[in-house]
C-alpha cells in the first residue's frame, strides 16, 4: 500500500513493468551491506544488485539489529525511494517508522532467496494498484526557522531582527529535532549564508559599521614597514612581511598594533579608502557590497575567501561503513571540517542495575554483530580473570578469533572495493568472506591457497599503491594501535591488513582445531577482572567487576572510539576522495561508538 | 533502404554496449537485461527535487543524448553508410562531445544536490584535462588523410591502420576517450563510491532512461571514434564491410569496459598532472614523429 | 548531397531526438502519476535530508589550469587547416608549426615551473 | 540576396548593441567580460557575413575569424586571472569597490 | 526568402535572444550557459552561411571556454544560483542609451550601405579548409607566428598573475618560547 504506484486500472503494460521491475531489484540495505555479509547472505548470488543511493533503489532490506535512531535514517531513505518500492524484513519484526513490511523473512540464505522470489511475485501483482497511501514519519516534519543572513548563529523560531546586526531574520526550512541524529549545533557553519541570498532587504548602514573600519585589509603586496602581520590560526606567529604562516600555511592577516595606528599615511593606506564600504564615493544607495561577506570568512589554502556548505555522507553512504554518521564542511570539495557520529552506538547494559554473568555476555555480543565472537571472547575472559578461572581451551578460542579476524578484514576489503570502483575485488572478497564465516577447521584449511592467492592479486592491482599511499597520513602522536605498518598510509594498512589475514590463518593451523567460546563455570565468585583482546579494528579492554556470580559494574573501550578522533586531522584540507578513503583506511565500526 | 539499416545498426550496436556494460559490471550475461532495466525505470516515479533549477534540470539528460546521437552522425559503418559525410567530420566530433561537459555542468548544478553539484564541477576539471588529448591524436590522424572527412580518414588507412602507423597518437586518443566518456576509472562525475551516484543521484524514471541512453552512445561513439581513426572504420580482409566495423566497435567498447574495471578510480588532481604534465609533451611528440613519418614513408 | 542538405539533416536528427525524447515523457506520464510525499522531493543524501540549498561559491581548485586550457586551446583551431594541408607543403609546414608549437610549449614550461599545473 | 546579407548584419547589430548595454551596466567583472564576448561575436559574425556574401575568394577574411575567436580566448584567460588576483586581495571582485583603483 | 535567410533569421532571433537573457536572469550559471546558446547559434549562422569549418571551430571552442566562464562566474559572484534575486546593474540610463544608439547605428549602415554585387560562387567546405591552409603556411605566416606569440604572452601573463608564489620560509624557524619570530631575509620590501 506504501509502495506501490497509484492507478485507477492497471493494464497490461503496468503488468509487463511490474514483472521487469521483479527482475531487476536494487537494494538498499539498512544498516548496510557489511551486515548482509556478516549474518552470511549472499545478495549478488540472490539476484539483488547494490543501489548507490535511495533514488536508485526500489526495496530496502531490513537486517537485525535496527536501533530507533537507524529506523529513522531508514524511513528517510524509504521516503526518498521512488515507487513502486518494498520492504523486506529479515529477523526482524518491529520497524516502527517504517510501515507494515511487504515480506518477513527468516535471517539465512534460504529465507533470503525465498524473500526475494515472493517479493518478484509481489512486484508482478501490485506494482500498480488503486488504494494508495501516503508515507509519513517522524523524521520528515520540517518546521521553519528564522536566521540571519550575516551571522548564521543567530536562530529563533518566530521572525524578527537580528540582535548582532539589525537585518530582518530570513525563513528557512529544517528538520525537526527527532529528525536529526545530534543536536544541530547552533553554531550553523557556513552553509546557512548562502541562504542569506534568500534576502532581498538592502543592506542598512547598520551599527556594525564601525569595526568594519578598523579591520584593515591584508593587501599582499604593498605591506607597510610597520604594520605586523599575524596567522588567524596561530596568533603566535608573528612577522613583519605579508606571506603565509609557516604552521599551517594560511596567509598572515595585517595585526592593528597600536604604535602604527595614528602613523600610517603611506599612499596606497589614504585614511578615506579606509573608512567602511558604503561610504565610498559615487556608491549607489541599496549597493549590495561583496567585501562586506566575504570578510570574516576564512582563507582557503590558494587565499581565496570561498564558501563552505555542510554534506552529510550519513548512514547508507556506498564506502563508507554502514550506520557510520559523517558530515563534512566541503570548501569545494576539500574537507574543511568533518564530525562523525554514529547511528548504532552501543548502550551500557547495566542502567537497570547488576546481571548475571551468562546474560552479561550474550547482551555484549548481541551488540556488536560486526564482531560477535570477538566480544563475546573478550566479555568471557574479562569475568573469569574476576573469578580468578581460567578456561581450559584458550588457544582454540584464539582461532575463533582469528576466523573472525579474517572475515572482518575480508569486509574491509569489500569496503574498499566498492569505494575505489574495484568490481572485482569487491566480489571476490565477498565470496571469500561468506565462505571463511561459515567455514570449520577443514573447510579453512582447504581455503587458505585460494585465500593467500586473493591476497597477492589484491597486492599486484595495478595503480592500486599509487592511489593509496598520498592517502590517510597519520598524524605522528595519534594513538592508533589498528594493524600496525610500516608506511603511516591507507597503502601501508592495506598491506597490514592483508598480512593480519595470512597471520591469523597460520595461527589457526597451529590451532589444529576452533574451539567453541563458553563461559566458564564461576558460581557466584566476587572481585575486579580485567581483559584485552586484539580485534581486527584494534585493542579493546573490559574491565569488569564481580559480585555474587553477578556483573555490576563493566566500563569497555573500543579501538573505534579511539579512532574517531583521529577522523578531523586525517581528512583537514583533503579532497573528497582520499578524505573518504582515509576514513575507510581506519576502519571504524559505528556498532563499537558510544550512542 | 541504408538510412533503414543505419538506424538499425546504430540501435543494435547501443544495445549491444549496453549488454557489455551490464555483463562487465554485474558479471552476469543477460541479453535482455537493458530492456528489463529500461521498463523499470519507466514504471519509476519521476521525482523532481525541490528548489531545483527546473530549466536544467530538464535539458541536461537530453542535451547528453543529442550530443551523443550528433557525435555519431559523422560516423562512417561502410563507405556509403554514414549520416552526413561533412568535410570537417573528424572536428564535427569533437565539437559534438564538447556539448556532453555542458550537459553534465547542467544536471549537475540542476537538482540542487550536493554530490551532483560537485560531480558536475568534477567533470569540467576532468575535460580540462583530456580536451587536449582528443585534439592533438585527430590532427595527426587527419594529417595522414590530408582531410578532416571521417571517410577519407579510413580510406587513407588502406594500407596500414593507424594503430600500426601512429600508436603514441591511438594510445592518448584512447586514454582521453575513456576520460571523455567518464568510463571507469575516469567516472569521476557518476562515482558510486565517492559521490554516490553523484550527477546521477537525483533522476529517477524517465529522466534516468535518458541519461542512460545518453550515456550509452556515448560509450558507442567514443569506440566507433577510435575505430574510424585507428583501427580502419569498415576495412577487413574478408567478409561485409559494415560486419568488420560492428565487431572492431563492440570489441574496442568491451575493451574499454573491462579494461577500466581493474584499476582504482582515478583522483581528479592526478588525472589534471599526467594529462598536462605527460601527455601534452606526448602528444607533440607524436605530432612531430608522425610530421617527419608523412613526408619520409610513402605510405 | 550538398552542404545545407547535410547541416538540414543534423538539425533534423536533433529535432528527430527531441520528438523521441518528448514521446517517451508523455508515455511515462500516461503510465501513472508521481505521488507527492513528505520528504520525497529533498535531495537525497545518503539517508538524510540537506534542505540546505547548495548553490554556493563553488571553490573549482583547477583555476590556474583552466586559465592555460584558456589560451592553449587556440592551438588547435590554428592545426586544423595545418594538417589538412601537410602533405602537400612538406618541410616548410613541419618547421612553421613546430615554431607554433615550441612557442607554446614554453608558455606551457612557464606555467610548470611556477607550480601553476598543481592543484591549488 | 543582398537580403540575408543585411538581415545578418542586423543581427550582429542587435547582439552588438546588447553587449554594450551588457558591458556597462553591470557592476561584476566577470559579468563585463560577458558582454565583452558579446560584441567579438558581433564582430565574427559580421566578418563571415561579409567573407560569405562579398569576396568569398579572400580567404584572409577566414584567417581573420581565427585571430578574432585568439583574442576572445586571450581576453577571457588574462581577465580571470586578474579576478582572480584582485579576489585573492580585496575579497570581491565587484567594480564598484573597486574605486581606489582608479588613477 | 530562401530557406537560408529563415534559418539566418531563426537562428539570429534566438542569438540575441540569449544575449538578451545573458544580462536579465538573476542565475548566474543560467546567464553564463545563455551565452554559451548564443555563440552556438552565432556558429549555427556560421553553418547556414557555408562557413563549415569557422562554423564547427566556434559551436565547439565557445562550448569549452564558456563552461570555463560558467565556473568562474560561480567561484567570483555573490550568489551565483539566483536565489536573492539580486538586481547587480548601476548607471541603467547611461547604458541603456548606449546600447540603442549603437544598435541604430550599425543596423543603420547595415540597411544604407551599397554592398555592390552578392557573389554566389562559394568554395566547399574541403576546399576552405585547404586554402585556409595554405593561406596560413603562406601569405598570413606572420599573422599565424604573432597569433602564437600573443597566445604564449596569455599563458605567461595569466599564470603570473594567477599564481601565487609559493611562500616557503628561509630557514626552519626555531622552537623557543617567546613569540614566533618569522626571518624573512630578502623577501620582498
Amino acid at each position: 500500500m506504501f509502495g506501490s504506484r497509484e492507478f485507477s486500472k492497471p493494464n497490461l503494460l503496468h503488468g509487463l513493468i511490474g514483472r521487469a521491475t521483479g527482475n531487476d531489484l536494487r537494494v538498499l540495505v539498512v544498516p548496510g551491506p557489511e551486515l548482509a555479509l556478516a549474518g552470511g547472505l549472499d545478495l549478488m548470488d540472490a539476484g539483488l544488485r547494490m543501489a548507490s543511493g535511495p533514488r536508485d533503489a526500489n526495496v530496502l532490506l531490513l537486517l537485525p539489529p535496527l536501533g530507533d535512531k537507524m529506523l529513522n535514517a531508514a524511513s528517510v531513505a524509504f521516503a526518498q525511494m521512488p515507487r513502486p518500492r518494498a520492504i523486506v524484513a529479515l529477523g526482524v519484526k518491529n520497524i516502527s517508522p517504517l510501515p507494515e513490511a511487504d515480506i518477513y523473512g527468516e535471517l539465512s540464505q534460504a529465507g533470503l532467496i525465498e524473500s526475494v522470489n515472493s517479493l518478484r511475485l509481489h512486484f508482478a501483482q501490485n506494482s500498480f494498484s488503486n488504494s494508495v497511501q501516503s508515507f509519513d514519519a517522524p523524521a520528515l516534519q520540517s518546521r521553519i526557522e528564522y536566521t540571519c543572513p550575516m551571522h548564521p548563529e543567530v536562530v529563533s523560531n518566530q521572525p524578527g531582527s537580528c540582535p548582532k546586526c539589525g537585518m530582518d531574520l530570513v525563513p528557512r526550512e529544517t528538520g525537526t529535532d527527532t529528525g536529526q541524529p545530534e543536536e544541530k549545533s547552533v553554531q550553523k557553519t557556513q552553509s546557512s549564508s548562502n541562504a542569506a541570498h534568500a534576502h532581498s532587504s538592502h543592506v542598512k548602514t547598520a551599527p556594525a559599521e564601525v569595526d568594519h573600519g578598523e579591520h584593515k585589509k591584508a593587501d599582499g603586496e604593498s605591506g607597510d614597514a610597520t604594520a605586523k602581520y599575524t596567522c588567524p590560526m596561530h596568533p603566535e606567529v608573528v612577522s613583519d612581511e605579508p606571506g603565509s604562516c609557516p604552521k599551517c600555511g594560511m596567509f598572515l592577516e595585517p595585526v592593528k598594533a597600536e604604535s602604527d595606528h595614528g602613523s600610517h599615511s603611506h599612499g596606497s593606506h589614504s585614511h578615506e579608502s579606509e573608512s567602511s564600504v558604503s561610504k565610498l564615493i559615487g556608491l549607489e544607495p541599496g549597493f549590495m557590497s561583496m567585501i562586506e561577506m566575504t570578510e570574516g570568512t576564512p582563507r582557503s589554502s590558494d587565499g581565496l575567501q570561498m564558501e563552505w556548505i555542510t554534506v552529510p555522507f550519513g548512514p547508507f553512504f556506498p564506502g563508507l561503513p554502514a550506520g557510520f554518521g559523517l558530515e563534512l564542511t566541503l570548501d569545494g570539495d576539500n574537507v574543511a571540517k568533518a564530525t562523525t557520529s554514529s547511528f548504532c552506538g552501543f548502550s551500557d547494559s547495566l542502567e537497570n542495575g547488576p546481571i548475571n554473568a551468562g546474560d552479561y555476555v550474550e547482551n555484549l555480543q548481541g551488540q556488536m554483530p560486526l564482531a560477535p565472537l570477538t566480544y563475546r571472547l573478550l566479555a568471557c575472559r574479562a569475568i573469569e580473570a574476576a573469578a580468578e578461572k581460567t578456561s581450559e581451551n584458550d588457544n582454540l578460542r584464539d582461532a575463533t578469533l582469528a576466523q573472525e579476524r579474517i572475515a572482518s578484514q575480508l569486509r574491509w576489503l569489500t569496503n574498499l572495493g566498492r569505494q575505489l570502483g574495484l568490481k572485482g575485488i569487491e566480489r571476490k572478497a565477498a565470496k571469500l568472506q561468506l565462505l571463511i564465516i561459515g567455514a570449520d577447521y577443514e573447510q579453512i584449511i582447504k581455503l587458505t591457497p585460494e585465500l593467500s592467492q586473493f591476497i597477492k592479486k589484491v597486492k599486484a592491482t595495478p595503480f592500486l599503491r599509487r592511489r593509496l599511499d598520498a592517502v590517510g597520513e597519520l598524524p605522528p602522536q595519534s594513538n592508533w594501535d589498528g594493524p600496525q605498518s610500516i608506511e603511516n598510509n591507507a597503502a601501508g594498512r592495506l598491506v597490514a591488513r592483508l598480512d593480519d589475514i595470512s597471520q591469523s590463518l597460520a595461527l589457526i593451523k597451529k590451532a589444529g582445531a576452533i574451539g567453541e567460546i563458553k563461559l566458564a563455570e564461576i558460581g557466584n565468585a566476587a572481585g575486579h577482572g580485567h581483559a584485552s583482546v586484539d580485534t581486527a579494528r584494534g585493542k579493546a579492554n573490559l574491565h569488569v567487576e564481580l559480585k555474587g556470580g553477578q556483573v555490576i559494574s563493566a566500563k569497555l573501550d573500543t579501538p573505534s572510539m579511539r579512532h574517531t578522533e583521529l577522523v578531523a586531522p586525517l581528512t583537514d584540507q583533503q579532497e573528497l576522495g582520499d578524505a573518504l578513503v582515509a576514513i575507510a583506511s581506519i576502519d571504524i565500526s559505528p556498532w563499537e561508538m558510544r550512542v | 533502404m541504408s538510412s533503414f539499416v543505419l538506424i538499425a545498426s546504430l540501435i543494435f550496436a547501443t544495445y549491444g554496449v549496453a549488454v557489455i556494460e551490464e555483463w562487465v559490471s554485474t558479471n552476469r550475461l543477460r541479453l535482455a537485461g537493458p530492456l528489463i532495466s529500461t521498463l523499470r525505470l519507466l514504471g519509476q516515479e519521476n521525482i523532481l527535487p525541490r528548489k531545483s533549477d527546473r530549466l536544467f534540470f530538464e535539458v541536461g539528460p537530453v542535451l547528453l543524448l543529442i550530443a551523443a546521437l550528433l557525435s555519431l552522425a559523422v560516423i562512417p559503418l561502410a563507405p556509403g553508410l554514414i549520416v552526413t559525410d561533412l568535410a570537417t567530420g573528424a572536428l564535427f566530433f569533437n565539437a559534438a562531445l564538447a556539448y556532453v561537459l555542458v550537459a553534465m555542468i547542467m544536471a549537475g548544478w540542476g537538482p540542487d544536490g550536493a554530490y551532483g553539484m560537485i560531480g558536475g564541477w568534477r567533470f569540467l576539471g576532468q575535460l580540462i584535462a583530456y580536451a587536449m588529448l582528443v585534439v592533438m591524436p585527430i590532427t595527426t590522424v587527419a594529417m595522414r588523410a590530408e582531410s578532416l572527412s571521417t571517410i577519407d580518414i579510413v580510406n587513407s588507412q588502406e594500407m596500414l591502420w593507424n594503430i600500426a602507423y601512429q600508436p603514441l597518437g591511438f594510445l592518448l586518443f584512447l586514454f582521453a576517450g575513456m576520460a571523455m566518456a567518464f568510463v571507469p576509472p575516469f567516472d569521476l562525475p557518476v562515482a558510486s563510491g565517492e559521490l554516490a551516484g553523484g550527477v546521477e543521484a537525483e533522476y529517477t524514471g524517465v529522466r534516468l532512461i535518458i541519461f542512460r541512453l545518453g550515456r550509452m552512445v556515448l560509450i558507442l561513439s567514443v569506440s566507433s571514434a577510435i575505430v574510424v581513426f585507428y583501427l580502419g572504420g569498415w576495412l577487413g580482409p574478408f567478409g561485409p564491410d559494415w560486419s568488420w566495423s560492428m565487431i572492431k566497435i563492440l570489441g574496442v567498447a568491451a575493451l574499454m569496459l573491462s579494461g577500466g574495471r581493474m584499476l582504482p578510480r582515478i583522483r581528479e588532481a592526478t588525472l589534471l598532472a599526467w594529462s598536462w604534465k605527460l601527455g601534452i609533451p606526448l602528444a607533440l611528440a607524436n605530432i612531430f614523429l608522425v610530421g617527419v613519418l608523412v613526408l619520409v614513408v610513402p605510405l | 548531397m550538398s552542404q545545407l542538405q547535410q547541416y538540414a539533416i543534423l538539425f533534423g536528427l536533433t529535432v528527430g531526438t527531441l520528438g523521441l525524447v518528448l514521446s517517451l515523457y508523455a508515455l511515462a506520464r500516461a503510465i501513472g502519476k508521481t505521488r507527492k510525499e513528505p520528504g520525497k522531493d529533498v535531495p537525497a543524501t545518503a539517508g538524510q535530508l540537506s534542505r540546505d540549498p547548495v548553490w554556493v561559491r563553488y571553490h573549482a581548485r583547477y583555476t590556474t589550469f583552466a586559465l592555460l586550457f584558456l589560451a592553449f586551446d587556440m592551438e588547435m583551431a590554428f592545426m586544423y587547416p595545418w594538417a589538412v594541408v601537410y602533405k602537400e607543403e612538406g618541410l616548410v609546414a613541419l618547421l612553421d608549426m613546430g615554431v607554433f608549437l615550441a612557442i607554446l610549449f614554453l608558455g606551457l614550461l612557464y606555467g610548470w615551473s611556477q607550480s601553476a599545473l598543481k592543484r591549488q | 540576396m543582398t537580403l540575408e546579407l543585411v538581415v545578418t548584419l542586423i543581427i550582429a547589430a542587435a547582439m552588438f548593441g546588447t553587449g554594450i548595454y551588457g558591458a556597462l551596466s553591470q557592476t561584476n567583472l566577470v559579468m563585463i567580460m560577458m558582454g565583452i564576448e558579446l560584441i567579438l561575436a558581433a564582430a565574427l559574425l559580421n566578418l563571415v557575413a561579409f567573407w560569405r556574401y562579398l569576396h568569398p575568394d579572400a580567404i584572409e577574411a577566414q584567417m581573420f575569424v581565427l585571430i578574432v575567436m585568439t583574442v576572445m580566448a586571450v581576453e577571457m584567460a588574462v581577465g580571470f586571472a586578474v579576478a582572480i588576483t584582485r579576489f585573492r586581495s580585496r575579497g570581491s571582485v565587484e567594480m564598484e569597490e573597486a574605486q581606489e583603483l582608479k588613477g | 526568402m530562401s530557406v537560408q535567410v529563415i534559418f539566418l533569421l531563426a537562428f539570429g532571433l534566438a542569438a540575441v535572444w540569449f544575449g538578451i537573457v545573458v544580462f536579465r536572469t538573476h542565475s548566474m550559471v543560467r546567464s553564463a550557459l545563455a551565452l554559451l546558446f548564443s555563440q552556438t547559434a552565432v556558429g549555427a549562422m556560421f553553418l547556414v552561411m557555408q562557413a563549415e569549418f569557422l562554423g564547427v571551430l566556434q559551436i565547439m571552442m565557445m562550448a569549452t571556454e564558456m563552461s570555463i566562464m560558467a565556473i568562474f562566474m560561480v567561484m567570483f559572484m555573490m550568489d551565483p544560483g539566483g536565489l536573492g534575486e539580486m538586481d547587480m546593474k548601476h548607471q541603467r540610463k547611461l547604458s541603456l542609451w548606449a546600447g540603442i544608439i549603437a544598435f541604430g547605428g550599425a543596423s543603420g549602415l547595415a540597411l544604407f550601405g551599397d554592398w555592390g554585387p552578392i557573389a554566389t560562387q562559394i568554395p566547399d567546405a574541403g576546399e576552405q579548409v585547404r586554402l585556409l591552409g595554405i593561406e596560413l603556411l603562406g601569405r598570413s605566416m606572420l599573422i599565424f607566428e604573432s597569433a602564437g606569440l600573443t597566445i604564449l604572452t596569455a599563458m605567461i601573463a595569466a599564470t603570473s598573475i594567477a599564481v601565487q608564489p609559493p611562500h616557503r620560509p628561509k630557514e626552519t624557524p626555531d622552537k623557543s618560547k617567546e613569540p614566533y619570530q618569522v626571518h624573512n631575509h630578502g623577501g620582498a620590501a
